[in-house]
């Protein structure tokens, strides 16, 4: 016990060691945002300010970068959800050896750089006469982005208990009310956490888009860009905001999470010292 | 119309393998019938072939008369109850319950209110908002039964559905489920590796063992009456003496075993010259007592059980037996290392021939 | 597939396959065939490209190997930036695996439930933040007058700066930053079946701490550590903003020299032919890597 | 500033001559002319260089001007841009005019991407004629026909920490970035290296042939650069970090630890208006310059527009408009004296003496030289 109990103090002083490594950039960014320095940087120190919350305000061009994030985002969900989630079904369902092969196919988007997705993105749609714009960086996003999604879903559908199905099927339900009513409802956490992670790897994406986005630009492009001529912490001002409202979120998420588990667990216990109840009568 | 359920020649082969082998089988309207059998024995994929999951590669399956052959199991008048029940987490207790009426299109309303009805009858009135997750074993065992009740099949299918409870819960459900079938009068087909089960709450039993059917009765005929050795070993305990059949005259049968000659009921198939097994229930053995058929063994361990001991004893051919002794007061006498003097009358005692025991 | 049908209907079945078929054919197999195209020609202008010129050739693939020389230990630059690759990748992968062990333990078998969920939700806030950000502050931590030197400066720990940034450390640093998670989560899930009472009944026999871990903790966490070193090693050799950003010249990644043989040489069909080896190597990878921890397909997902 | 008025180099010479009356007479004019001779609407698309915050100022200035609504999508990189005009998606009349510059204009030509421009419809009068001639001007033509329109030209040249490692003009060489007490602390592009060591070693004399002729032969090139590499690999400890865009230059001195470096003159100027103590200079052997040009691409839809867009960045004010945008040098006559006070001065002690008579144009770099030097780039990278 007292071994253990010197190594449990160890590991917490570890994942302390492990959470300031992790959050230290995340530091350094935010910091520097109130640096004076047209360089995002926290040394050396040129004095204390807020005007690159100013400067991010008055920069238009960031904010239609920003919108079109947005909206290429939003679409890519859009695509990428319902494949991914078809693609793990089918994957899934169909026998071993397809099943290797498919998966190969499947991933396969994921450990292609992506300046080979972009180009041949463009090249392919541009001889069916689809030209370049938020559309095509949809497609393109989509084609790698759904392979995520669908390693999410997979990884929750293979805990699915079958016999839900069967049950609801033996209950009288057609094949669509099963999947609308039993499956759908089981893969959701995968999907909204496939939904979420389908928006940031697009809103983060760089490669494909820059090839895909005809004359439109995406705030990544937009950053990157900026890296050429001269980043400024306008951009980390951005960062900063973006982080606070997730942190936000994930707090409000967390509190949310906490109340609801106790509840259920009240619940639990209630039921249990019923049924014990119930024996003693019978 | 009589909803009989009726099994014509069902056959099911998977590959080389046999799962079930040339079943034929009525199982009348509103009757408890148990599939008992020991797992990998087939009843699974009788349930599974019953519920529409899996067509038998041979035979028929009857419903009413109907044949089943190309009905799927949302359009069958069965309902099954899975051996992990196969709640709908996700769903409240009324929800899951009122689940089969609302693919079928009923109103919400008319849902909640044949609900409430069922959540009565298995007295579960308050729980109907809860989620699945707040429930106990027993009380998720109810609304399994009470969600496949409410789709109002002819017949109910339930795979071992009290196997995850613990024992007093199991016992506690056994008398519930047996009740609720006697109040709704729905034909239910039970499947089953636990005798106490199957005997307690069916009708009728049959026993299974490698894709057939052993033997099909009442529990009383099972214990008392097996027809092949497996049944006789399989139901309940017995002590077993294999021999050479000496005689077969009015219903007894002796036979020359290496703890002597011993008289039983002839079974079908006994006939002098072949080789048969004599079996006879541990409850049914007596000590010190004058009987037709007389051996003695020694004691080498007791199990106490209360009301009464297990005495497992070193019979003269080396095989184990075992005795069950009630408590009447001399149990104490009982120790180890005591040869005792055994008997038992030849009603008692069951006469099969061994081949068949080869054979199962 | 007839289970497919079985399982979902005619109806929807086909709406799945019809979507897969999207997928695969429409966005990954045919633009890929493109670029697939490309590798087997010449790298021309486009003027020249369908001419007398133009023909089908292995060329671009056999570049990467020409002037290997095993005798005498030789290898080209483009080949020696691979191996690099290779080995820097299999090094990120190492590092994850012994950066995250003690978290995923801890988060699985010490900590209290509340506390996992809300310690999984903190790790994966950085990882909100746009990459390039997120690396460049990296940069900025890691520079010669930047705060780390400042700071170890201060405390008497160095007596110079170090040039964090010029060795392969800031890549390493960098690299593990940026794919910890897809190393934490598998063994996370792996490390969370395990019975806590196995560990109490080897601590009971007597077996240190390392002993119970080599034997019993780890042996168990395998598919979850099989799954991370492939998704790590996979991100790490095909990353490029990473070694971009925080690599010196000389931890030059194969994905930059893939881009530049895109863009600044513009030599497409080289630059296709290497993307392609380095997907192939991946694949074979992935497959080596189930094979050795005997893991299945759908283990990966997890 | 009277060292430079004395000494002027021509570019400022020209353009100085031609102050006063002349530069204010076009000023007032270039307005009129384009709006005399060309449509006063429409749209125009440019695929150009991503980053610059004052491009939509410049833009609107000429929208206002003209009528003519400028449609701009930015690249990070002319690789990008070729990249672009290579799957099809620049030359399919998405966009009108591109903005590489001279010494890649071949990438252009040899792939058929752009057109020839029509000296007449340019306002070509209004162009410094330094640009019109000589090795700047030439870069900008294939087989006689103008394909590059030139707009703004900029240096990249001795970077260094005032105090740390000052270097004064007329000693400061390309050599000395190489000199063993810069160990470590030097910042400079891959390629960008490469040249100044070759014009280095070709000032003394240590090269088999004449650097210039590594761009036009092939065998030429390679013996040169063999050369060059060696001494690059040697010398390759002095390199602190290798820089590629503003971003890594600038970090590279302001928190990387570098005091010398060969980068580009935006980012000497964007360092010391922050205040830090570093100076830009040519260094004896000339400074290496490069010049924009926009080139007219194939399918392009709206040539009027593109004229009138090319005539007023020739014009003084749309020169200096676009050029202040860039932090660049227009190549338009009289834009100079249009210039903020700090560019004038910071171009003043950039280039003082003859520095302006000795600049070196990047010469015009066919694909097999890129190819090459890029790989020569690779391996003293990656040693």
């Amino acid at each position: 016990m007292q071994a253990s109990r010197a190594s449990d103090r160890l590991l917490q002083i570890y994942l302390g060691v492990f959470l300031v490594y992790l959050f230290l950039p995340l530091v350094i960014m935010a910091a520097a945002t109130f640096n004076t320095s047209r360089f995002p940087t926290v040394t050396p120190w040129l004095g204390t300010t807020t005007r690159w919350f100013e400067a991010l305000y008055n920069d238009a061009g960031m904010w239609v970068a920003l919108e079109n994030s947005f909206i290429i985002g939003f679409f890519v969900i859009l695509v990428s959800v319902p494949l991914g989630v078809a693609a793990a079904v089918v994957l899934n369902g169909v026998h071993a050896r397809a099943r290797s092969l498919l998966y190969a196919v499947m991933v396969s988007p994921l450990l292609t750089p992506g300046v080979i997705i972009g180009i041949s993105t463009l090249v392919f749609w541009d001889r069916l006469g689809v030209k370049g714009g938020l559309h095509l960086a949809v497609i393109g996003q989509s084609s790698f982005i759904t392979a995520y999604v669908m390693l999410m879903v997979l990884a929750r559908l293979q805990r699915f208990d079958t016999s839900l199905e069967e049950a609801a099927l033996d209950l009288g339900a057609s094949h669509g009310q099963v999947f609308r009513r039993i499956l759908a409802p089981h893969l959701k956490p995968a999907i909204l956490s496939g939904a979420v992670l389908a928006f940031f790897q697009s809103f983060e994406n760089y490669n494909t888009t820059l090839f895909t986005r005809g004359t439109d630009t995406t705030l990544t492009i937009y950053i990157a860009s900026k890296v050429r001529t001269g980043l400024t912490p306008a951009v980390n001002a951005l960062g900063l905001i973006l982080i606070l409202v997730t942190v936000v979120g994930a707090v409000a998420y967390e509190v949310m999470r906490r109340r609801e588990s106790a509840r259920e667990r009240a619940a639990l216990r209630n039921a249990e010292r019923a049924d014990m109840e119930a024996l003693q009568i019978a | 119309m009589s909803q009989d359920v009726v099994l014509d020649h069902v056959t099911m082969r998977f590959g080389d393998f046999t799962a079930v082998r040339d079943i034929n089988l009525t199982v009348k309207a509103g009757e408890f019938f148990s599939f008992l059998g020991p797992s990998g024995c087939g009843k699974t994929t009788i349930l599974r072939i019953l519920s529409g999951f899996t067509e038998p590669t041979e035979g028929q399956v009857r419903i009413g008369g109907r044949d089943m052959a190309g009905i799927g199991p949302n359009q069958r008048p069965t309902a099954l109850i899975f051996q992990n029940l196969a709640l709908f987490p996700l769903m409240t207790v009324w929800e899951n319950i009122a689940f089969g009426l609302e693919v079928r299109g009923v109103s919400k309303e008319k849902r909640r209110k044949r609900a409430m009805e069922l959540l009565d009858l298995i007295a579960m009135p308050d729980a109907a908002d809860k989620r699945i997750s707040e429930l106990s074993g027993g009380m998720k065992q109810r609304v399994a039964i009470a969600r496949a009740l409410a789709v109002e099949p002819k017949v109910m299918l339930l795979d071992e559905p009290l196997s995850a409870l613990d024992l007093k819960l199991r016992q506690h459900m056994r008398a519930e489920l047996r009740a609720i079938q006697r109040r709704t009068g729905v034909t239910f087909i039970y499947i089953t590796h636990d005798q106490g089960e199957a005997l307690t709450m069916s009708d009728r039993v049959a026993v299974m063992s490698r894709g057939r059917i052993e033997q099909v009765g009442a529990p009383s005929d099972i214990y008392d009456a097996p027809r092949t050795p497996f049944v006789a070993t399989f139901v309940g305990e017995n002590n077993r003496f294999a021999g050479t059949v000496a005689s077969v005259e009015g219903g007894v049968a002796r036979v020359d075993t290496p703890a002597g000659p011993l008289a039983g009921k002839a079974g079908e198939g006994v006939r002098p010259g072949d080789p048969a097994v004599l079996f006879v229930r541990p409850e049914r053995m007596r000590m010190g007592q004058a009987c037709p058929n007389q051996l003695s063994a020694r004691i080498h361990h007791v199990d106490f059980e209360g009301s009464f001991a297990n005495l497992f004893l070193a019979g003269p051919g080396g095989g184990e037996l075992i005795v069950q002794a009630s408590n009447d007061g001399a149990l104490p006498s009982l120790s180890p290392g005591i040869e005792l003097s055994l008997g038992f009358p030849p009603e008692s005692a069951v006469v099969l021939p061994a081949s068949a025991e080869a054979a199962a | 597939m007839s289970e497919l049908f079985r399982r979902y209907g005619t109806g929807m079945t086909l709406t799945m396959l019809a979507g897969v078929a999207v997928w695969v054919l429409a966005m990954v197999v045919l633009p890929y065939f493109v670029m697939v195209e490309y590798s087997f020609h010449p790298n021309l202008t486009v003027v020249e490209m369908g001419g007398p010129k133009d023909h089908y050739t292995l060329e671009n693939y056999a570049a990467l190997f020409r002037g290997v020389d095993l005798l005498h230990w030789d290898f080209p630059d483009d080949f020696r930036v691979f191996l690099r690759t290779m080995w820097g990748a299999s090094l990120v992968t190492f590092i994850c695996l012994l950066v995250c062990y003690p978290v995923a333990f801890y988060l699985a078998k010490v900590a209290t439930p509340e506390r996992t969920a809300f310690l999984l939700l903190i790790l994966v806030i950085p990882f909100w933040i746009n990459e390039i950000l997120r690396t460049f502050s990296w940069y900025i931590l890691l520079a010669y007058s930047g705060p780390l030197n400042i700071v170890l400066k201060a405390l008497g720990i160095i007596d110079a700066p170090v040039r964090w940034l010029s060795g392969s450390a800031g890549v390493l640093i960098g690299m593990t930053y940026a794919f910890l998670l897809f190393m934490m989560f598998p063994l996370y899930n792996a490390l969370e079946t395990l019975d806590r009472n196995q560990i109490e009944a080897a601590r009971d026999l007597g077996a240190p701490t390392w002993r119970i871990h080599w034997r019993v903790v780890i042996p168990h966490a395998k598919p979850g550590i099989a799954v991370g070193c492939i998704m790590v090693f996979v991100l790490a050799a095909s990353s490029y903003v990473v070694p971009a950003l925080l690599g010196s010249p000389g931890t030059r990644w194969f994905t930059e020299t893939i881009y530049s043989w895109f863009f600044e040489a513009q030599n497409w069909p080289l630059g296709s032919a290497y993307a392609f080896i380095l997907l192939g190597l991946c694949v074979a990878f992935i497959l080596l890597m189930m094979r050795l921890f005997r893991v299945g397909l759908t283990d990966i997902a997890k | 500033m009277t060292k430079r008025d004395n000494e002027a180099g021509l570019v400022s010479r020209r353009g100085l001559i031609k102050t006063g009356a002349a530069a204010a007479a076009l000023t007032v004019a270039s307005p009129a002319i384009i709006r005399g001779s060309l449509a006063s609407s429409g749209a125009m698309n440019f695929l150009g260089w991503a980053g610059y915050d004052e491009f939509p100022r410049v833009f609107a200035q000429f929208e206002k001007k003209t009528g003519i609504k400028i449609n701009f999508t930015g690249y990070g990189s002319q690789d990008e841009m070729v990249a672009q005009a290579k799957t099809g998606a620049a030359t399919n009349g998405s966009f009108d005019i591109c903005e590489p510059t001279s010494d890649r204009l071949l990438s252009w030509t040899d792939n058929d991407f752009v057109q020839p421009w029509d000296e007449k419809r340019m306002n070509i009068d209004g162009v410094d004629p330094a640009f019109l001639q000589g090795g700047a001007a030439d870069a900008l033509k294939v087989n006689g026909k103008r394909y590059g329109a030139s707009s703004v030209w900029g240096s990249e040249s001795l970077t260094f920490h005032a105090k740390e490692a000052p270097m004064v003009y007329g000693k400061a060489s390309l050599m000395d970035l190489w000199d063993d007490k810069y160990a470590g602390k030097l910042t400079l592009r891959g390629h960008s290296g490469l040249v100044a060591i070759g014009r280095g070693l070709d000032a003394q004399g240590k090269l088999p042939h004449k650097f210039e002729d590594s761009f036009k032969d092939e065998a030429k090139m390679t013996a040169n650069y063999d050369e060059i590499l060696k001494f690059a690999l040697a010398k390759r400890k002095n390199v602190a970090q290798f820089w590629s865009n503003e971003n890594e230059a600038q970090g590279a001195f302001r928190t990387n630890g570098c005091t010398v470096g060969m980068c580009w003159d935006t980012s000497a100027a964007a360092l010391m208006k922050e205040g830090f103590p570093i100076g830009y200079i040519a260094p004896v052997e000339g400074t290496v310059c490069w010049l924009q040009n926009f080139v007219l691409l194939k399918g392009a839809k709206n040539l009027e527009q593109v004229y009138a867009w090319i005539s007023w960045i020739n014009s003084p004010e749309g020169g200096a408009a676009w050029a202040a945008a860039y932090g660049a040098n227009s190549t338009s006559k009289g834009a100079v004296d249009l210039a903020d006070a700090n560019a004038k001065k910071f171009f003043q002690t950039a280039y003082p003496g003859d520095a302006l008579k000795k600049l070196w144009w990047w010469p015009a770099q066919p694909s097999w030289f890129i190819t090459k030097r890029t790989e020569y780039a690779k391996k003293f990278m990656s040693a």
